[in-house]
């Protein structure tokens, strides 16, 4: 028998709204199963359940917003099926009394239509503004009215609509952004990276594979960014109260920007371990999800460092901000061809500006250099780290 | 009491319209007796005030007896009077019967406006009182479309109109005169002057203090009387009313009176000193037309206590007619605020 | 295949990877990257798409006739026809 | 087939009203400033003091107090008098004659004394007169129970409002709409008297009721027929009469579009609109599928320059913005 709980889905959340279950009292679930959707500030995040067994008792409802912690449901073992049995369930508990019981927006004609057709209103989709329901969505729920399309011709054309989850999102990463710049003393370190090889490497590679499995250059990014932090490990932790805790797990949040704007570093997990073609699934998958809106919790939680690219067309440079209580992100400009010397020559080489931005309390600058270095060094061979051998 | 001018005969038509020929005896005990009703009703009245059976504001006409008495007794009954929320004296005098006045002070249904004027609002199509009105001047517009209508329609009544002091100084006392004089309007204004518009004495309110005067601006013709001595103030009502009459063109009167009580049940009274209203008193309407009668052989104790026995027995009938009364039922509460279809 | 067919299709896997943007607006010789604001991921599901829809095998060295809708119509039926 | 009426103004419509009343009651009489020799203000009494002299024609001094005072003292003596105040902003002069006066002394004392007096007076703004000429107080005098108010828009109103306004014994305010004088349109040669105690639905429609009266009637026409474009279908009514209000009729309008939006030229607080407002989501609270909207004028005095006075009056875009945004439900 254990307690389900709302689980933190990030250093700064507080709390989250219930938005459906995916199971109900009585289904057997096994680890790793999407057990509910939850919204946060950072969208709707879908929950796994970490063990295996009976839902005994789902304690919250869907709409209702619950601090992190929260006993969400009870998962009992084989056993729990007999205790169910036992005592009377009752309806699961309302702990709607102390939280803000989420009101259901109805016009007055709507409420009273939906008793007289005996129509659920909570199963009804309002259509109003911020979701607000109206005697015609009680009508066609009940079936007495077919759907309507609604003429928007004079809506002004392209006028982009900020949903209020991106309004959440926004504020989310504000309060992130400006906690991590009142409270962490940030030093700056830059250098610039031929990329010549790697990239002749890249194509290579990529000539022997189908496209769906080809590789792009932040692979190669991703897996020597894990490789110099093997040597450098005092970039890889949190910043706890006044001390640094270093991580012994490697896991690189990668900063996937959305379509309509807005930000999300997903987390790939043990970067330094796992092959390039899982790092690429992997990533592959969570990007996918991202944009499409249903990010899961272990998809953007335990991050150890942050590394951000901004693309082949993205700007030369960029000077990132930490993400508390992490101490240090690696930001990569754009790919170009620029100037460099190469054996006391100028030549034309595909280069890249690569930044550390670290945190003074944890690191000095010395540490800083020391990754650039070794950073540049796995990126001048990264045949040597692509499968895996040191 | 100065008696100069000598008295004409009894008046011809008497308040109740009845052709009474008196001799001069009779006429002054008729008086005597309507100021004697007038003031024990005004003295019933703040007692029972005292006593809570009247609530609201109540203005008491107490040492201005003279005037409504003068006036009432020139008006014929098919004269108009529009008047002002001290005009307990002048619904007694045109012939409101005092219970329904007293009932109408009560409250009651009985009493001349079902209870919903009180003591500033009493109101009676038959004595063609049109109203007492507590909108200081408020009343003196409308006094001027009656006569108007009275005109257009040949009616060779007159329309009297009371007011304070305190009128003269309103906007509508001058919009008034103008076109009662402009359009030729049988209107008699009969000023009240007792000195104090509320608690101001007139030298605070008025530029010029003698009245009478402004009616000169408006081609009205104007005279003053002393307001306390009954006898003038029914000659120069007479002398008023029959221009009005004759002529059809306005004329205004102005009676130079006191009031012995304070402004309203409410008023302290400490703008005026306590010797200023003994030195009036002196020159009590009610008492020195007593002792005149009395000295004149006009009258004797005998006459003076049957007026009096009479008088207390009408107002203790008064009194236990409003006692008795009733209330008006709630569901009337909308009544009358638009007429019932098809009343014309 | 004909040319309208090949640009329904590439519109169809355009719209899966930006589906706000306003395709009847994009010129035959615009830059798609840069006017549809795709990156480099989406733009290789894009290519990927395309290799699913139609079987054809897209280079990394033949990326540069791939910019605009005109190349990829052009890159597209010569490849297929 | 109903003759084609010859096309007249708005302000002809009204003179051939109080033609026709004085000729019928001889008790009937014009009384307000410059309504004889200048021919009104308006120009709606022009010939009257030659066809019925000034006897019945009276040119009042610029005393509103009192000559409004003495039309109720001519109604209480018997007559029938029609008094012109030149616009509403100078009958707050007056004001406590109609209010303590002609509303109150039926009840006041005890149902003796009607006051069958009607008052007319020019309201509204929109011709750049400024703050103190361009009020539309017809609402806050709907306030007065005693008095009835009513508003005529439509040629047929004017025509014929004035009649049963002086048939009914008790005192009634017409308010016409300045900017309605020069309007023209068609009377029909028998256009009589008619009712002054109903709203009426000038356009029937299903999505939204819009209630509108006097001036802005003839701008919730014109949004009608914008949005009938958009497929959006509007139910207008004309109010007609502010005070007492005919709930029945804007209610069951509402019953059945379940959105309502009053245009009103008053001031938002306290206006005629708000109490329309109040009685819908009393009495139709189960009806609505959306609250009661209104469009009022801005609540400032009114300003001269044309582009500011624009600003602060109820426009035919408001309506239709505000239209689509209740119908088709965007943000």
């Amino acid at each position: 028998m254990s307690e389900f709980r709302m689980p933190s889905l990030g250093a700064d959340m507080e709390k989250g709204v219930l938005v459906e279950w995916n199971y109900k009292e009585g289904d057997r679930v096994k680890k790793g199963d999407i057990i509910a959707l939850v919204e946060t500030d950072k969208g709707l995040i879908d929950i796994e359940v970490f063990e295996d067994g009976i839902i005994s008792e789902i304690r919250i409802l869907p709409g209702q917003e619950v601090p992190v912690g929260e006993v969400l449901a009870v998962i009992g073992d084989e056993a729990g099926e007999i205790k169910r049995a036992g005592s009377k369930k009752t309806e699961p508990v309302k702990k709607a009394k102390k939280q803000k019981k989420e009101r259901i927006r109805i016009s007055p004609r709507a409420r009273r239509l939906a008793e007289k057709l005996g129509v659920d209103i909570k199963t009804v989709q309002g259509s109003g503004i911020s979701g607000t329901i109206d005697g015609d969505d009680v009508e066609r729920a009940a079936g007495l009215k077919k759907p309507e399309t609604r003429r928007t011709e004079f809506a002004e054309p392209g006028e982009e609509q900020r949903t209020d989850a991106q309004n959440r999102m926004r504020k989310a990463i504000a309060a992130a952004m400006s906690l991590s710049n009142r409270e962490i003393p940030h030093y700056y370190l830059e250098s610039s990276i031929d990329m010549t090889k790697s990239l002749r490497f890249l194509e290579n590679e990529n000539r022997k594979r189908s496209i769906r499995e080809r590789f792009l250059p932040a692979l190669i990014l991703i897996k020597s960014v894990a490789h110099a932090l093997r040597d450098v490990p005092e970039l890889n932790g949190y910043w706890e109260v006044d001390q640094l805790l270093i991580k012994q797990e490697l896991n690189i949040g990668f900063s996937v920007s959305l379509r309509k704007g807005g930000l999300i570093n997903v987390s790939i997990r043990d970067a330094d371990k796992k092959k390039p073609d899982e790092i690429r699934e992997d990533l592959n998958d969570m990007i996918t999800r991202a944009r499409a809106g249903r990010i899961r919790s272990s998809d953007i939680t335990d991050s150890t460092i942050t590394l951000t690219y901004l693309g082949d067309m993205g700007a030369e440079v960029v000077y990132g901000v930490i993400y508390p209580p992490q101490v240090a992100l690696v930001g990569f400009g754009s790919i170009q061809q620029r100037v460099m010397a190469h054996d006391g020559m100028i030549a034309v080489r595909p280069s890249v500006r690569v930044t550390l931005a670290a945190d003074h309390r944890a690191t000095d600058g010395v540490s800083g250099s020391r990754f650039l270095e070794s950073l540049n060094e796995y990126l001048q061979e990264v045949e040597k780290i692509w499968t895996n051998g040191k | 009491m100065n008696r100069k001018t000598k008295r004409t005969s009894g008046s011809k038509k008497t308040g109740n319209n009845k052709m009474t020929v008196r001799s001069e005896r009779e006429h002054d005990l008729h008086l005597f007796k309507q100021m004697w009703r007038i003031r024990q009703f005004e003295e019933k009245a703040a007692e029972l005030y005292g006593k809570m059976k009247i609530r609201g504001f109540l203005h008491l006409y107490i040492g201005e007896e003279a005037v409504a008495t003068g006036v009432t007794e020139v008006l014929t009954g098919d004269d108009n009077m529009v008047a002002t929320y001290r005009e307990h004296g002048y619904a007694l005098l045109r012939g409101i019967p005092s219970g329904s006045v007293m009932a109408e002070m009560y409250g009651k249904k009985e009493g001349c406006c079902l209870g919903r004027g009180g003591s500033m609002h009493l109101f009676d199509v038959n004595a063609r009182l049109f109203g007492g009105n507590a909108i200081v001047g408020g009343g003196l517009p409308v006094a001027v479309g009656l006569a108007l209508a009275d005109k257009m329609q040949g009616n060779d009544r007159i329309t009297c109109c009371i007011f304070g002091d305190g009128a003269v100084a309103e906007g509508e006392f001058h919009e008034s005169m103008n076109l009662a004089s402009l359009w030729e309007l049988p209107v008699l204004f009969i000023c009240e002057n007792n000195l104090y518009a509320m608690g101001t004495a007139i030298r605070f309110t008025h530029a010029v203090t003698d009245l009478a005067s402004r009616a000169v601006a408006y081609n009205v013709q104007s005279s003053f009387v002393d307001g306390m001595d009954v006898i003038a103030v029914e000659e120069a009502v007479r002398k008023a009313a029959g221009v009005v009459r004759k002529e059809r063109v306005p004329y205004f009167l102005e009676c130079r009176t006191y009031r012995f009580r304070a402004h309203s049940m409410f008023d302290s009274d400490r703008y005026r000193s306590k010797d200023e209203i003994e030195e009036w008193k002196k020159r009590d309407p009610v008492e020195t037309f007593r002792e005149f009668l009395l000295k004149n052989k006009h009258a004797d104790k005998k006459d003076i206590n049957k007026i009096e026995k009479e008088v207390s027995g009408e107002i203790e009938e008064a009194v236990s007619f409003a006692e008795s009364g009733t209330w008006e039922p709630i569901e009337d509460l909308t009544k009358y605020v638009y007429s019932e279809k098809g009343v014309k | 295949m004909d040319e309208r067919q090949i640009k329904e299709t590439v519109f169809r896997e355009l719209r899966r990877v930006a589906p706000e943007a306003d395709l009847n607006q994009l010129g035959p010789s615009e830059n798609i990257r840069e006017t549809l604001d795709i990156d480099s991921f989406d733009y290789l599901n894009f290519l990927i798409a395309l290799n699913n829809d139609l079987g054809i095998e897209i280079p990394e060295s033949d990326y540069d006739q791939f910019t605009t809708l005109e190349d990829i119509v052009l890159y597209i039926s010569s490849r297929i026809n | 087939m109903k003759e084609r009426g010859k096309k007249i103004q708005y302000r002809e419509a009204v003179r051939q009203a109080i033609i026709e009343a004085m000729e019928k009651d001889e008790r009937v009489f014009l009384m307000g400033e410059d309504v004889g020799r200048y021919g009104g203000a308006y120009a709606v009494s022009l010939g009257l003091l030659e066809q019925f002299g000034q006897e019945r024609i009276i040119d009042t001094p610029l005393c509103e107090s009192s000559f409004v005072g003495a039309g109720i003292g001519a109604a209480l003596g018997g007559m029938r008098p029609i008094v012109e105040v030149m616009t509403v902003n100078f009958s707050l002069l007056a004001l406590d004659q109609i209010m303590n006066n002609a509303a109150t002394y039926l009840h006041m004392s005890g149902g003796q004394y009607n006051v069958p007096l009607v008052i007319r007076m020019a309201t509204g703004g929109g011709r750049q007169i400024a703050a103190q000429h361009s009020h539309s107080l017809e609402g806050m005098y709907a306030h007065i129970p005693g008095i009835k108010v009513v508003t005529p828009a439509t040629l047929q109103d004017a025509r014929g409002m004035l009649w049963t306004a002086l048939e009914d014994p008790d005192p009634v305010l017409i308010f016409e709409y300045a900017g309605l004088y020069n309007t023209e349109g068609e009377l029909s040669e028998d256009a009589g008297a008619v009712d002054i105690d109903k709203c009426k639905v000038m356009r029937s429609g299903k999505d939204i009721t819009i209630i509108a009266y006097g001036g802005t009637l003839s701008k919730a026409f014109e949004a009608a027929d914008l949005l009938s474009r958009d497929g959006i279908d509007c139910e207008v009514i004309d109010l007609r009469v502010l005070r007492p209000l005919d709930e029945d009729t804007f209610l069951s309008s509402v019953s059945k579009t379940h959105r309502a939006l009053i245009v009103d030229e008053g001031w938002r607080s306290g206006s005629i609109s708000a109490e329309i407002s109040a009685r819908i989501i009393e009495k139709a609270f189960y009806e609505l599928d959306v609250p009661v909207e209104r469009i009022c004028s801005a609540e400032v005095p009114m300003p001269y320059s044309k582009h500011m006075e624009q600003a602060a009056l109820p426009q035919v875009d408001d309506i239709v913005k505000s239209v689509r945004r209740i119908v088709n439900k965007d943000e």
